[in-house]
């Protein structure tokens, strides 16, 4: 049993129950621990904030290793606590568990951008907190035409999963819908490779100038490294997972120079007025904010935007359930996110669960995300 | 014309690190007769040895290799005695698990101690490239074959001249028999878990500077099954071709199709081999007369 | 077997060809009947998930040890198949509309079929290097999947949603009942799938690939055709699997590649491992115990967690290494198995208290 | 003779006694350089013991492999004969009668069978180092001795009530003859690992005697055995000969157990048959004594004790013959 | 040279295999170990040998003492180091070395030398034709000389052969006993050996046990030993009246002899 739980009466102040399925040791869990360390924190700072409406946030977070049969099964435990709302991860198991939080009418956010998340026909109870891949896409793509000056070759480099794929379709509907006059191929990269020279050579006999990378940093971060080592003049323009900090590190602020990173969260060198509540929580806990990594404020702001979704179905009263939750997001008006997602706010619809289309555009710099852009979109 | 030099460059390369990591792989089958699933782990080991001995202790180069080798040597020994040596004599597959199980263990440990993101080493082999018939090839993938050139050819004189060679392959054959020889078979499975980290270590290490000390480098590890089926098992000429091989096959197949393929072509070539040599190009055929 | 017939007589063939001969015996089959018909009852709806993945894991458990127990073939392919037994199953019903129980039936011949294929190499190759062969079929099938060419498999989407489970008008119900409605499915199957399996192996086919495995030349020399030896234990052994994999896609309603990755194959092989190999019992204990061993550990480090905070950071790290510790120390302990271990239990219980 | 009451036979060829059975014709064998046969011709005549002997590398185990079908030799033919309708299946349950050929002859030609194809003529075979089940219990081991006469269908197994059951009682009851003849009833239920070595032996012989065999092929059944052991296999094999008038080919290095109960010996040295005669003859060609005898090194006084039961046994024979006739 | 006090062996800690075994090998004799199948003459060597450990069999009582010195609990290599041989029954050659590196092997403690190596040609000629051949392949006999000829290269002082004729034509049962009796007298070597082939065992033996059930029931010098008349039934194959008996004589239902 045990369906109710978290919920309970409007003006009940019980803790209220939210799942977070995360990867801390598997594949993603470069990434993923920051994104669960920036979840945690704002619960923890919330709650000292006095919570919402003056209740607790309870959320109880365990790694699933980023394999899909784990998070299941810790699906299966949340609902049977009576969470009122997941905090997903990764493609895979928020796939795999789109249509049960659909049934068991759970709103569910994760760290995966993809379109059909956004459709509230496919996909009921799935937030798209950030811009899709496939917005990033567009975005990457009208800078490179304005870059190139109108003609170029973009090659994308994508994790050879439906991860990676998601955005490159969109990207070649795109290119012609827009009547750019860019060449568009597409390369699946295979894991586990020590090198890409292989496919940079492919790009490369395409004539591209441009490699669009839709994959987690550490494989990008060694496409910078093989460019820097072929002296090839190519340049890189990260979307989302790649795009940040952990590219640059890796790839060295000499390999990273230059290359392009589209990326929805502000990280902290963008000094937004959103990242103020997190500088004041983090000097409370002493830990030097220049520490914390683009995921770590995505996972901040996506569980802004979980907390700001249960603040509303509570100020409006409402019993604190999932269907109330999606409700309140869907009809609450944008979401403050201190210009940090995308630098504006964050909106959600009864016929879309897409938050924003706009993302920030950034180079890397001297071994630093810079700003070129704020709020960039499609 | 270059861009072909350059993959091949690139692919013997990885082939050549490939080679190293099976080497370690075979010796430990050659001379105990297990499959070692944790191999990957041993390279992944390896290079966070360096990097604490290198990054993190400030030892000098040739310090953190010392101290790299004597460690990976020490995890060896001890993986063979507390783990490998009670289950001697069992079934292969229980031992492939127990095997497995150190895998999940080495790398959790791994986490534990130095977490999920990558670490930043700074470069060991030269990072410049050199010219040669119009490619450009990084200086550091050409030390990383002559590296581990240098290394399979000792370890190849050593199984071909030495006494401890053919004990090791005598202990593989039959322990009681070996034991009846005055052949130390613990002193014989211990020198070939010693010898298979230290061989880890130099891949792990290798593999590090090439691309990054991370997580990643376990998975790399899952690589060396078909390398050492390809070659044979238990052959240690048979890691150089199967390292190679496989390593050309990968690189060859990204420049020149699908890169997703890459993952995918070795083990179709290397059921087609099999199908024509079941023990591989260099493997010894199991014996069954009756 | 040997030690469970001390002392028992039997006046016909029919009686000694009997799974069970002793009161004892059958007590203990009644005692667990009872419990397992009481589960339902007493577990709440977490419990009985895990439970229901209890009962998968049985069917393909009991299939992989088949092969890699009894007829000594290793495979490292168990993901590979149980994707197959997803997609063909959750295709057929979904997209075709079959009936799911056909889908079903239809998905674990098409799985037997796929095994036999894999399974060629088999006759040719053997012990580790047809393992690795096996390793390669996980590979090819888990690209395939995952590359989705043309996008036949999931029309684009990478993952298929399943219709709920639904047979000559009956349907299983929502969140309330679901688990319980699964549970009484699932364990029919699982029953039936332990049954026929040890069934298997009191007939000379079963005999026939406990010789193949034992001494393949010697298996020849009496009449045995390997190569129908073999091919028919990946068959019978995949169609397992590929009902494992069907229940996977019905039961959890959704689909992707990364359900089928070599880690499922890992994980099952596990199973049959420490359950104890080439036992019907021992696949059965192995699925039990690999399913819930991340569950205690997983409730013992939260527990720990708040004791002990420092843990933390860690408490992944930890739990991993844990869970590659047990596995280690479980078999140093005892290679063959929690079959062994509860045989031996067995015999010291009897013979208790005379030892010797 | 001695007989027993057995509801089955173990026989399952119907040739008349003293008709070749296995017609072994100039066949060679390589493995690479090594000639391990040369250009052989035996004739195996039903009803026979026939010893092979020869030094320790002569091929006689390669020439057992190869009728068996595990080696394929790159000359010459092996050939069996058989009568239609008198394969093993059709001997289930019939009487014996020694002298009856029902149907045809036929004639098979082993020398490109697979082994499987040839134990389902009925050529069942023990080998040199035992090769028994050995995680299965001597029942199981016989029990697949009964193989190639099972039906193995996967759904009858799998639902066990019905044919499936049936089966295995119907076999059981032949198995359960052979236990009987080489006394096996003690260790039935055993693992056949933990036997001792000399019932495990005889475990092999149970089990190519399951297979209703009609030839018989046994690779130094008695090594490694003291006197007292190899007088017990002796007494088998004897029994297997005379109450099941199987036809046997018996590979053993013991002399006497040879030329005591063997009634045609062939000699193989390097590959090639140097000689082939009954026991005497053979036991009096030099060549025999030098390749393989060696000088004799029995005391007169056994010499001739063997002598006189030898000369009482040709006249026993011989009476038998004349019985028989 | 050799000793066994009141040695009890058991394996896996129940079956108990030996029950207080006593023997002794003087130094530059031939002795030989007789009995029938599962008496425990196997465990005996493995048990002088060290490889107990290795099949869970354990010395739970007793000594076993070489050249004077204890070596119930030493470790089977270094035993071999000591200058004990034991060549198993079974032959156990390493299956994928060639003839050459099964003899290397066996001189493992010895730092290998050409001059051991020419010996062992020298007594098995046949070998020193197959050198290069993979041993896995060679016929039993060929093997069992393989195995003779590894366990000559570690030099020993004592040589243990655990039924040393298995599976061999008679000619070369007659030449290994030649060959063991020339070690003996030309080199000193002390031998124990075991043997199902009684009869060719006592002629070469200086002394000789019998053991039944894991205890020696009857010991006595080669000589007496071949004129008792329960060896002479039982272990020589002797007729009671002393003539050979037909195997085709033997009966269904015969006397069997233990000492117990
Ligand atoms: N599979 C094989 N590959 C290579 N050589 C082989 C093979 N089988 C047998 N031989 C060789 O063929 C020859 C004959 O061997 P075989 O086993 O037939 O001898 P045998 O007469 O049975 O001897 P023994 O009495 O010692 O058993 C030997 O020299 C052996 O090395
Ligand atoms: N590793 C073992 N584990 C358990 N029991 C064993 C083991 N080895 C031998 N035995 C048992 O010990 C007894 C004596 O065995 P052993 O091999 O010493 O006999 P043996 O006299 O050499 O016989 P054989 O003539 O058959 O070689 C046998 O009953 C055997 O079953
Ligand atoms: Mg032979
Ligand atoms: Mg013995």
């Amino acid at each position: 049993g045990g369906d109710d739980g978290g919920g309970g009466d409007a003006d009940s102040d019980e803790p209220i129950k939210i799942g977070i399925i995360a990867d801390l040791s598997g594949a993603t869990g470069d990434v993923g621990t920051p994104y669960n360390q920036g979840m945690l924190a704002y619960v923890k700072w919330r709650n000292a904030d006095g919570g919402i409406e003056g209740r607790q946030i309870d959320a109880d977070s365990n790694d699933y290793a980023y394999e899909v049969p784990q998070a299941e099964s810790l699906y299966k435990q949340y609902v049977n606590d009576g969470v009122v709302a997941i905090q997903g991860w990764g493609t895979g198991d928020t796939e795999a568990l789109s249509a049960s939080v659909g049934k068991d009418e759970l709103p569910f956010m994760s760290g995966s951008f993809a379109e059909p998340l956004t459709d509230p026909e496919e996909a009921p109870y799935n937030f798209v907190v950030a811009p899709t891949y496939s917005d990033q896409m567009r975005v990457a793509l009208n800078w490179i035409n304005e870059d190139s000056g109108g003609t170029g070759e973009v090659a994308v480099f994508h994790n050879d999963s439906p991860f990676g794929q998601a955005p490159v379709q969109d990207g070649a509907d795109w290119v012609e819908e827009k009547g750019y006059d860019l060449g568009y191929e597409s390369y699946a990269m295979p894991g586990g490779s020590q090198n890409y020279v292989g496919l940079l050579s492919q790009a490369q006999s395409q004539g591209a100038k441009y490699i669009v990378i839709q994959n987690v940093a550490s494989p990008a971060a060694l496409v910078a490294k093989d460019i820097a080592a072929q002296n090839l003049d190519m340049k890189i323009v990260c979307l989302n997972w790649c795009a940040n900090e952990l590219f640059i590190d890796s790839a060295g602020a000499d390999a990273a120079e230059g290359h392009i990173l589209i990326q929805p969260f502000a990280p902290m060198s963008a000094e937004k007025p959103g990242h103020d509540p997190i500088k004041e929580f983090l000097e409370e806990e002493g830990t030097d904010p220049e520490t914390i990594g683009t995921s770590w404020v995505q996972g901040w702001y996506a569980m802004h935007a979980m907390a700001e979704g249960m603040e509303a179905t509570l100020a409006d009263g409402n019993e604190l359930t999932g269907a109330n939750i999606r409700e309140a997001l869907e009809t609450m008006g944008p979401i403050d996110t201190g210009e940090v997602i995308g630098g504006g706010p964050l909106e959600f619809s009864a016929d879309s669960h897409r938050g924003t289309t706009a993302t920030g555009i950034y180079q890397a710099q001297g071994g630093a995300m810079v700003e070129l852009e704020a709020g960039a979109t499609p | 014309m270059s861009n072909f030099i350059n993959q091949l460059a690139y692919g013997l390369a990885d082939g050549s690190i490939l080679a190293l990591a099976a080497l370690g792989f075979v010796l430990i089958y050659k001379a105990t007769g297990v499959i070692n699933f944790a191999q990957g782990e041993f390279l992944l080991v390896g290079a966070y040895m360096f990097y604490t001995a290198y990054v993190v202790m400030g030892l000098p180069l040739i310090g953190a290799v010392f101290f790299g080798v004597v460690v990976a040597t020490i995890i060896g020994v001890l993986v063979e005695r507390l783990i490998l040596r009670p289950m001697v004599g069992e079934n292969p597959i229980s031992i492939i698990m127990v095997t497995i199980g150190l895998s999940m263990f080495l790398k959790a440990v791994v986490q534990a101690f130095y977490g999920t993101t990558p670490k930043n080493q700074p470069a060991i082999l030269p990072r410049s490239s050199v010219e040669f018939l119009g490619a450009s090839i990084p200086l550091n993938r050409l030390l990383a074959i002559v590296i581990a050139a240098v290394v399979l050819t000792a370890f190849t004189i050593f199984f071909r001249k030495s006494r401890h060679g053919i004990a090791m392959r005598a202990v593989a054959d039959d322990q009681q028999a070996a034991m009846t020889m005055g052949i130390s078979v613990r002193r014989i499975f211990a020198m070939a878990w010693a010898l298979a980290a230290v061989s880890a270590l130099i891949a792990g290490v290798l593999l590090g500077d090439i691309s990054a000390v991370d997580q990643n480098i376990a998975a790399f590890g899952l690589m060396v099954f078909p390398v050492v089926i390809l070659g044979g098992l238990d052959s240690v000429p048979g890691t150089i071709v199967g390292g190679l091989t496989i390593g050309l096959l990968h690189q060859f197949t990204a420049a020149y199709w699908d890169a997703g393929l890459a993952g995918v072509v070795p083990y179709i070539a290397l059921v087609l081999i099999l199908l024509v040599r079941p023990y591989g190009i260099f493997g010894e055929t199991r014996i069954e007369r009756v | 077997m040997a030690a469970t017939s001390t002392g028992i007589h039997h006046r016909n063939y029919t009686s000694e060809l009997r799974l069970r001969a002793t009161k004892t015996e059958y007590f203990r089959l009644g005692l667990m009947l009872v419990l397992l018909l009481v589960v339902p009852f007493v577990l709440d709806n977490y419990w009985l998930s895990i439970a229901n993945t209890i009962l998968i894991a049985v069917i393909g458990a009991v299939g992989l040890n088949i092969l890699v127990g009894y007829t000594g073939q290793i495979s490292l392919g168990q993901g590979g198949f149980m994707a197959v037994g997803a997609y063909s199953s959750a295709i057929l019903s979904d997209r075709i509309g079959l009936p799911t129980p056909v889908a079903i039936l239809l998905a674990v011949l098409l799985t037997a079929a796929v095994g036999v294929f894999f399974g060629l190499p088999g006759l040719r190759l053997k012990g580790l290097y047809l393992a690795i062969a096996t390793l390669a079929s996980q590979v090819i099938i888990e690209f395939l999947v995952r590359r989705d060419y043309g996008d036949f498999l999931t029309e684009g989407l990478g993952y298929i949603n399943v219709d709920r489970f639904a047979f000559l008008g009956f349907e299983v119900g929502g969140r309330e009942v679901f688990e319980q409605q699964w549970y009484w499915i699932l364990l029919v199957l699982a029953v039936l799938a332990v049954i026929s399996a040890r069934n298997i192996f009191r007939t000379g086919l079963g005999r026939s690939f406990m010789a193949v495995r034992d001494q393949d030349i010697a298996a020849e020399a009496i009449g045995v055709n390997l190569t129908r030896a073999k091919l028919t234990a990946f068959a019978v052994s995949s169609g397992f699997v590929g009902l494992a994999g069907s229940l996977t896609a019905h039961y959890s309603e959704v689909i992707s590649w990364e359900k089928f990755t070599l880690d499922v194959s890992i994980l099952y092989l596990a199973m049959i491992i420490v359950g104890g190999l080439g036992s019907v019992a021992g696949a059965v204990y192995g699925a039990i115990f690999m399913t819930l061993l991340p569950e205690v550990i997983r409730r013992l480090a939260n527990a720990l967690e708040s004791s002990m905070p420092f843990l933390g950071d860690q408490l992944p790290a930890v739990r991993n290494a844990t869970f590659g510790a047990i596995i280690i120390a479980f078999l140093i302990f005892e290679p063959r198995g929690l079959d062994r271990i509860w045989q031996r239990l067995k015999d010291y219980v009897r013979f208790w208290p005379f030892r010797y | 003779m001695l007989t027993r009451a057995y509801q089955h036979s173990l026989r399952g060829s119907h040739l008349p006694a003293g008709q070749p059975l296995l017609e072994i014709d100039n066949i060679s064998l390589r493995f690479g350089g090594v000639k391990a046969l040369r250009d052989i011709s035996i004739t195996v005549t039903e009803g026979d013991i026939h010893a092979v002997i020869g030094p320790n590398g002569a091929g006689k185990s390669s020439l057992l492999n190869c009728i068996s079908g595990l080696y394929h030799p790159q000359e010459g033919q092996i050939r069996l004969h058989t009568t239609t309708g008198s394969g093993p299946e059709a001997a289930v349950g019939e009487e014996e009668s020694a002298d009856r050929a029902t149907g045809e002859l036929q004639t098979h030609t082993l020398t490109r069978l697979p082994p499987y194809k040839i134990a389902r003529l009925g050529v069942a075979r023990s080998f040199q180092n035992i090769e028994l089940f050995s995680a299965m219990t001597v029942l199981e081991n016989l029990m697949l001795g009964r193989h190639i006469h099972m039906k193995k269908s996967v759904l009858a197994s799998m639902l066990w009530l019905g044919p499936a059951r049936r089966q295995e009682i119907e076999h059981r009851q032949l198995v359960e003859e052979v236990i009987d003849l080489l006394q096996l009833q003690a260790v039935r239920n055993k693992h056949v690992g933990a036997l001792a070595y000399g019932v495990q032996k005889r475990v092999e012989l149970g089990r190519a005697l399951c297979l209703q065999p009609a030839l018989l092929l046994l690779d130094e059944p008695m090594a490694g055995m003291n006197a007292e052991e190899k007088e017990d296999m002796a007494r088998y094999i004897l029994d297997v000969h005379e109450l099941a008038h199987v036809s046997v080919v018996l590979i053993e290095h013991d002399m006497n157990v040879v030329m005591d109960i063997s009634d045609r010996v062939s000699v193989l040295d390097f590959g090639a048959k140097i000689a082939d005669g009954t026991p005497d003859e053979v036991k009096a060609d030099p060549a025999v004594i030098e390749a393989y005898l060696g000088a004799e090194d029995e005391d007169a006084e056994v010499r001739e004790a063997v002598a006189k039961i030898e000369h009482d046994q040709q006249v026993e024979q011989g009476q038998s013959e004349e019985n028989r006739g | 040279m050799l000793a066994l006090n009141n040695v009890e062996v058991i394996y896996d800690d129940v079956i108990l295999v030996l029950r207080g075994l006593s023997l002794a090998v003087p130094e530059g004799k031939i002795v030989a170990l007789l009995g029938s199948n599962g008496a425990g003459k196997s465990t005996t060597l493995k048990a002088v040998s060290g490889l107990l450990p290795s099949e869970h069999g354990e010395v739970t009582d007793g000594s076993v003492t070489f050249q004077g010195q204890d070596i119930t609990k030493m470790d089977a290599p270094d035993r071999v180091k000591l200058g004990m041989s034991l060549c198993m029954e079974g032959r156990h050659v390493f299956e994928h070395l060639t003839i050459a590196e099964n003899l290397t092997a066996g001189a493992y403690t010895q730092k290998g030398s050409a001059e051991d190596l020419d010996l062992v040609y020298t007594y098995f000629p046949k070998l020193a034709d197959m050198r290069s051949r993979v041993a896995g392949y060679l016929s039993g006999g060929e093997q069992q000389m393989l195995a003779i000829g590894r366990a000559l290269m570690a030099r020993p002082k004592l040589l243990m052969l655990d039924e040393p004729s298995l599976g061999l034509a008679p000619l070369l049962v007659q030449e290994i006993f030649g060959y063991i009796k020339r070690l003996n007298e030309e080199r000193g070597l002390t031998v124990l050996v075991i043997e199902q082939n009684a009869r060719r065992a006592l002629e070469v033996a200086d002394h000789g046990y019998i053991m039944e059930q894991g205890r020696i029931v009857l010991e006595g010098s080669a000589a007496d030993l071949r004129e008792n008349p329960d060896v002479k039934e039982f272990y020589l194959g002797l007729g009671e009246e002393g003539g050979r008996k037909s195997y085709r004589e033997v009966k269904h239902y015969k006397r069997r002899k233990r000492w117990l």
